[in-house]
């Protein structure tokens, strides 16, 4: 069988779900006859028809205010963003009209929100966003962060069919890079469950995303060394899994997370407080963190190199931390 | 004019009038005692607006109501207990204290979304109504409304050009009571008529007397027939004036006394009353039946109110996310193979241009309306030749 | 000497720099004939005219873009929000231009954005809210948060006088229940500095705003039981005061944050993080936090008070904490 | 139509057309090696709409120009090397390779503000630009520019409608090139002319064809003196083409060919070669100096690009915040005075009407224009009486 891009699972997707249910529908700039500026909705218009395929003007909070319409109605719109660094254009209608919605109302808010994330490729500082955070902390929303194409096209079937308001950010350095055989039919994969992606009894490095393969192979160059780390991958970041979280560091007793965002008020954060407010026992060192730098992502190769995580500096941090 | 409304719906409008007035009233009492928490905003004078527009819909249409609309709340339906209970923060409010004011909806029968406190939000919520009515085969229309002030926000923008860009069934009501809290409309635009906004956006729209619940209800019925009929997004300007300040705390020292004075004289329930008279749609007797049940009904709904509950501190922490405790389920009018492969396929659905040139995606598969592929067109005007270039979108990649 | 309330301190620093630089401006809605929605601008209309007391439409992005401009030809512009909610409405103008101007193009940005937080003064679900943590994750931005009518006063001026875009947020419920007796003439607060408003030997409070007082009065109980509290008032949250913090948890080893913000993605990760990787051998014992929920903020009162953090749950987590 | 330029204007309008074009060529050459990161998108076809309109700029006037106003840039004074290690992202950019593209301003001599790439931010920042520029009594203009597509946003709304109450002295040039990426005019609006958005805010608009430098420079002079004398915002729409793809990624299959066709005849250069020529403005001799000016002006830069450094890594770390190494200081044109107290005193401001009824403060202290406070009255069409109320604000609280 021929392998699947962390693109082409995307697009099987959102192809399975609008042929399972006609609720589902796709709105955005440019998805409909253009397929979407990366061509993850290549196709879709051809099959699905203009009624479910729009083409919007450049409005992004009319596109999020439309979409929580439409699921007041019953429909299951998905909504892209060409470039995710543009839902600051919407903030207001993801934070106080979506995530309040159920709630305050009792009205759930069926909507996907989807775009490409991330650096690495010199997109430059506009359309190199992680804006994971922002979300994270607005009660009401669900924040999902796949690294696979596995997870990719299976957590948006769970987007999808979720009654919440869910983020699903595609980390656009992945999409043709990563590349995997992928199940016939259908699969899904729930939120709010991370996943062991190596094992390791020294330390445990949490991470997601484009920063789950420099974590692998920082973990691939410790083991030469004979540390043994043990990667998670979160794939949901709201709500966070606890469980396994905990549950790793309880083994490993050393935890290092790894975020392409940058650094204050980063995922690290949370993680940090969430192990040292509920197993500060099982902590053997300090909590560390290899995150992008606290500035705007930066142009230039040089400077982008310098302001992203990397394999040298997880190799670096997790070696101090295993002598610790 | 003649009378487009029978004798009971005249007097329909009026106890919707009237009760919209006295429960506001009751309210500003409630306010003074204490029992309302936060902020109240008054829509006194401004109440032809609410019913009147409201009152044009069908069962099926959607409403999103303003923080001065709840005449459009009690007409779809909600009772002065609901409205009072929001206000006084009860469990037995339709959002069991959660939410105060007018903030509250019902999605399964009354078509009724919540709004929120910042303004201009509704608009693209309600575009969506309308776009998802349209999908789903309902005909029905989505209503809501804006202040003057409220017009200057960018969602206002948003959502109404994309309403117009989908030619999708929205009635945007604009509520121009002259004033934005302390700062009247001048200092917000320089348009005379905020119709003037509709332009922008290549679509229909009427400028109507807000204190005349006729004209009102009129101007929007209308309204509401062209947007079901698919002639796109309709903007009603209606003028009126907020009799009172911002809110219970504002005593809008600002506005000119001379204002309001003149203002009070065409106050809408006067002359709707008036008008009923004149007509001879009602006695004394009819006048005072509908005083009495209004009376009583809020009486009874303030007893209601005040015996209910307040929340338990629990449930503060729950309802975040939807596990199953509501369904999403959409309404189909149409049959759902008609958007399933392999009919809902685009194919169909192109344009193929009389000259052959271009070929433009459609927006209406029922036929209500295209757009035509050459508005996009260049027509510089200084050139010597006319140009008729159509911006066109080819089905292959 | 008169005391000064919380918001009349505000007041008095917006007629103070008005007075000293007619580069400063105000600008937002009903700011002018108004005063403004709290009255934090009464008289500044009368005093400085219309050209530096502006009244604008309702049009955060327009304000906000409007701000920057000005800022770049040189003025020095406050822009209040009405509530500080309605920050939601310009995030992509904070977030992407004026957090990014001076890194990517060298041109500062010289504005105070600021305005009405938080609750407790039942204000629902669109009248309190609490978003500093949007913005101490934005890399370029500045975010401060007096409590004290000293602090709100100093800090306004700081705030000004900065070069860059800081954001000053108001604890509403201080407005009119904080007064003090306040220096003549001019005084100002460095950005950044946090302060120790209590001392003690066996846990750390680090808190801000009116979490400050629920704090101090916690921290007085807890001395009844004989639980000495140090109390530290963070003040600024971007750019944090490492070394305070880090200083206090040297002396006590134990720490307790406390924010009214909602608590996953608050700052009590970031400060965990910033504590466990600099200073875990310090720490006796988990780092606990006390927060509000993590929902929106309820409107009945009975729902607020559960929501918010209280002197009791302080007391608490403090004693179990100082058991440890 | 008379010739308003002079000669030496006219050629150095097809300097600026020309170095415009040839050096997009050379960077979409320097694309095709990998030589240039990220995007490149292309202003072929649409150069005399960034061109024209800058040169109609007076020298203290600002700019903020767009993706597509590389033209707009070289008129300002900006080097082909500016433009190119920018691209480049060389250490010797404007940016030092913190960003690219035409992301660089700078507020001290040209009076240029860098743009983002979120479509509409720019507009409420020149607006702000432009209140201080009145303020500061500078007498300045602030133009950019904005795409069909970006009209759609609310920042443009927010913004325009900002300078429209304010009257601020702001020239929003809406490059109407037909697309929107991929989407065609008309499917982001129902309109037949983008000038039509000016109507939502009672400002001046005009229309003009993009691709005739001459009619461009003229309507954007014609607008840059209504601007500064204190008429308030102008909207030009230039109608021209996007004759590449939205950037060099992208092949433009939507595009129909014979749309292309059509343009292509109009190319603005083509077209001000012969009006030149017509005109006799210039001669084969002078033509070839030019060309060869510029042939040797791009290949001097492109070598210094070329030869230019890589940032070092550690730039990456540094100047998020602003700790001294930049001063900000106002240009005042008038005396500090007339804005300190007692001067800067309200009181003189409060207009005082005939009637004595109504007092509205005045948008602008050089008496270049008021707002008058009848816009805002009520006008309801379908009542007798009519009615003039004047919204006010009383200085009095
Ligand atoms: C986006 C946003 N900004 C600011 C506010 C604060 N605010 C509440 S009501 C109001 C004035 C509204 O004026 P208008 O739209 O004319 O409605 P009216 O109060 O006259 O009914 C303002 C500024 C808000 N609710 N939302
Ligand atoms: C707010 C925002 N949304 C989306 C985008 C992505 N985007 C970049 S250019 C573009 C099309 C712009 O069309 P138009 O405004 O007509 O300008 P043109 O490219 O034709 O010059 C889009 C959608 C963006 N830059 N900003
Ligand atoms: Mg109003
Ligand atoms: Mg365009």
């Amino acid at each position: 069988m021929a392998e699947t891009t962390y693109l082409e699972a995307i697009r099987q997707a959102l192809f399975e779900e609008m042929d399972r249910d006609p609720a589902v529908v796709l709105l955005g700039e440019d998805v409909g006859v253009y397929g979407g500026a990366f061509k993850v909705s290549a196709g879709l218009l051809e099959r699905f028809g203009w009624e479910r395929v729009i083409d919007t003007p450049i409005s992004e909070t009319g596109i999020v205010g439309a979409a929580v319409g439409m699921g007041y109605a019953g429909l299951r719109p998905v909504v892209e963003m060409q470039f995710i660094d543009f839902i600051a254009c919407c903030f207001n209608q993801i934070t106080n009209v979506a995530a309040k919605s159920h709630y305050l109302w009792g009205a759930p808010v069926p909507v996907v929100l989807r775009g490409p994330c991330g650096g690495g490729v010199h997109g430059g500082p506009f359309h190199s966003a992680n804006p994971e955070m922002y979300f994270v902390h607005t009660p009401g929303l669900k924040v999902v962060c796949p690294a696979t194409a596995y997870d990719a096209k299976g957590l948006l079937k769970s987007a999808i069919r979720d009654n919440n308001p869910v983020l699903f950010f595609e980390h656009k350095f992945l999409y043709r890079r990563i590349k995997e055989d992928l199940p016939e039919g259908d699969f899904a994969v729930p939120i709010g469950k991370a996943v062991v992606r190596r094992q390791g009894r020294d330390l445990t490095i949490l991470s997601y995303a484009a920063m789950l393969y420099t974590s692998l192979e920082a973990a691939a160059q410790l083991e030469k060394e004979g540390i043994r780390a043990e990667v998670i991958d979160l794939r949901t970041l709201l709500p966070l899994d606890r469980d396994t979280i905990l549950a790793s560091v309880a083994r490993t007793n050393k935890l290092l997370v790894v975020h392409e965002d940058t650094r204050t008020g980063g995922i690290a954060g949370e993680i940090a407080a969430l192990v040292t407010e509920s197993a500060f026992e099982d902590l053997d060192g300090p909590i560390r963190r290899v995150t992008s730098l606290d500035t705007p992502v930066p142009y230039a190769e040089s400077l982008e190199n310098y302001f992203l995580p990397n394999v040298a500096k997880v190799v670096a941090a997790a070696r101090e931390l295993a002598h610790y | 004019m003649a009378l487009t409304l029978t004798r009971e719906q005249h007097l329909e409008l009026y106890y919707f009038l009237r009760l919209n007035r006295e429960l506001e009233d009751q309210m500003a009492r409630l306010f003074r005692q204490n029992k309302i928490l936060g902020g109240l905003y008054s829509s006194r004078g401004q109440e032809a607006v609410s019913v009147g527009t409201a009152y044009a819909l069908g069962p099926g249409d959607w409403i999103a109501p303003m923080i001065r609309n709840i005449g459009a709340l009690l007409v779809r339906g909600f009772k002065p207990r609901d409205v009072l209970t929001q206000h006084m923060a009860r469990f037995t409010s339709p959002t069991q204290g959660k939410d105060g004011t007018s903030h509250f909806g019902d999605l399964k029968v009354r078509h009724v979304v919540s709004p929120t406190s910042v303004l201009g939000d509704l608009i693209p919520v309600m575009t969506g109504i309308a776009m998802a009515g349209r999908y789903l085969g309902q005909n029905v229309v989505a209503m809501t409304w804006i202040g003057d002030g409220g017009t200057s926000t960018g969602a206002f923008h948003e959502g109404l050009n994309l309403a117009a860009a989908q030619k999708a069934a929205l009635v945007l009501i604009v509520e121009n009571n002259q004033w934005a809290y302390s700062t009247p409309v001048a200092r917000q635009v320089p348009l005379r008529d905020l119709a003037g906004r509709a332009r922008a956006y290549g679509i229909e729209s009427a400028i109507v007397d807000g204190n005349d619940v006729i004209a009102v209800e009129r101007a929007a019925r209308k309204a509401v027939a062209q947007a079901r009929a698919g002639q796109g997004p309709v903007l009603i300007e209606a003028k009126t004036m907020r009799m009172m300040g911002h809110a219970q705390h504002d005593s809008a020292e600002y506005v000119p006394k001379e204002m309001l004075a003149l203002w009070k004289q065409r106050d809408p329930l006067d002359r709707f009353e008036k008008f009923l008279t004149r007509n001879r749609l009602w006695d004394a007797k009819t006048k005072k039946e509908i005083v009495a049940r209004i009376a009583s009904e809020i009486r009874a709904d303030v007893e209601y109110a005040e015996n209910s509950p307040f929340p338990p501190a629990e449930l503060a922490a729950q309802g975040v996310y939807c596990e199953g405790c509501h369904t999403v389920e959409a309404d189909w009018k149409r049959p759902k193979q008609e958007v399933m492969p392999p009919r809902s396929n685009v194919k169909p659905e192109w344009r193929i241009r009389a000259s052959g040139e271009t070929k433009a995606p459609r927006h209406s598969v029922h036929g209500v309306h295209s757009v035509k592929g050459d508005q996009a067109g260049a027509k510089p005007k200084s050139q010597g030749k006319s140009l008729r270039s159509r911006p066109s979108a080819k089905a292959e990649r």
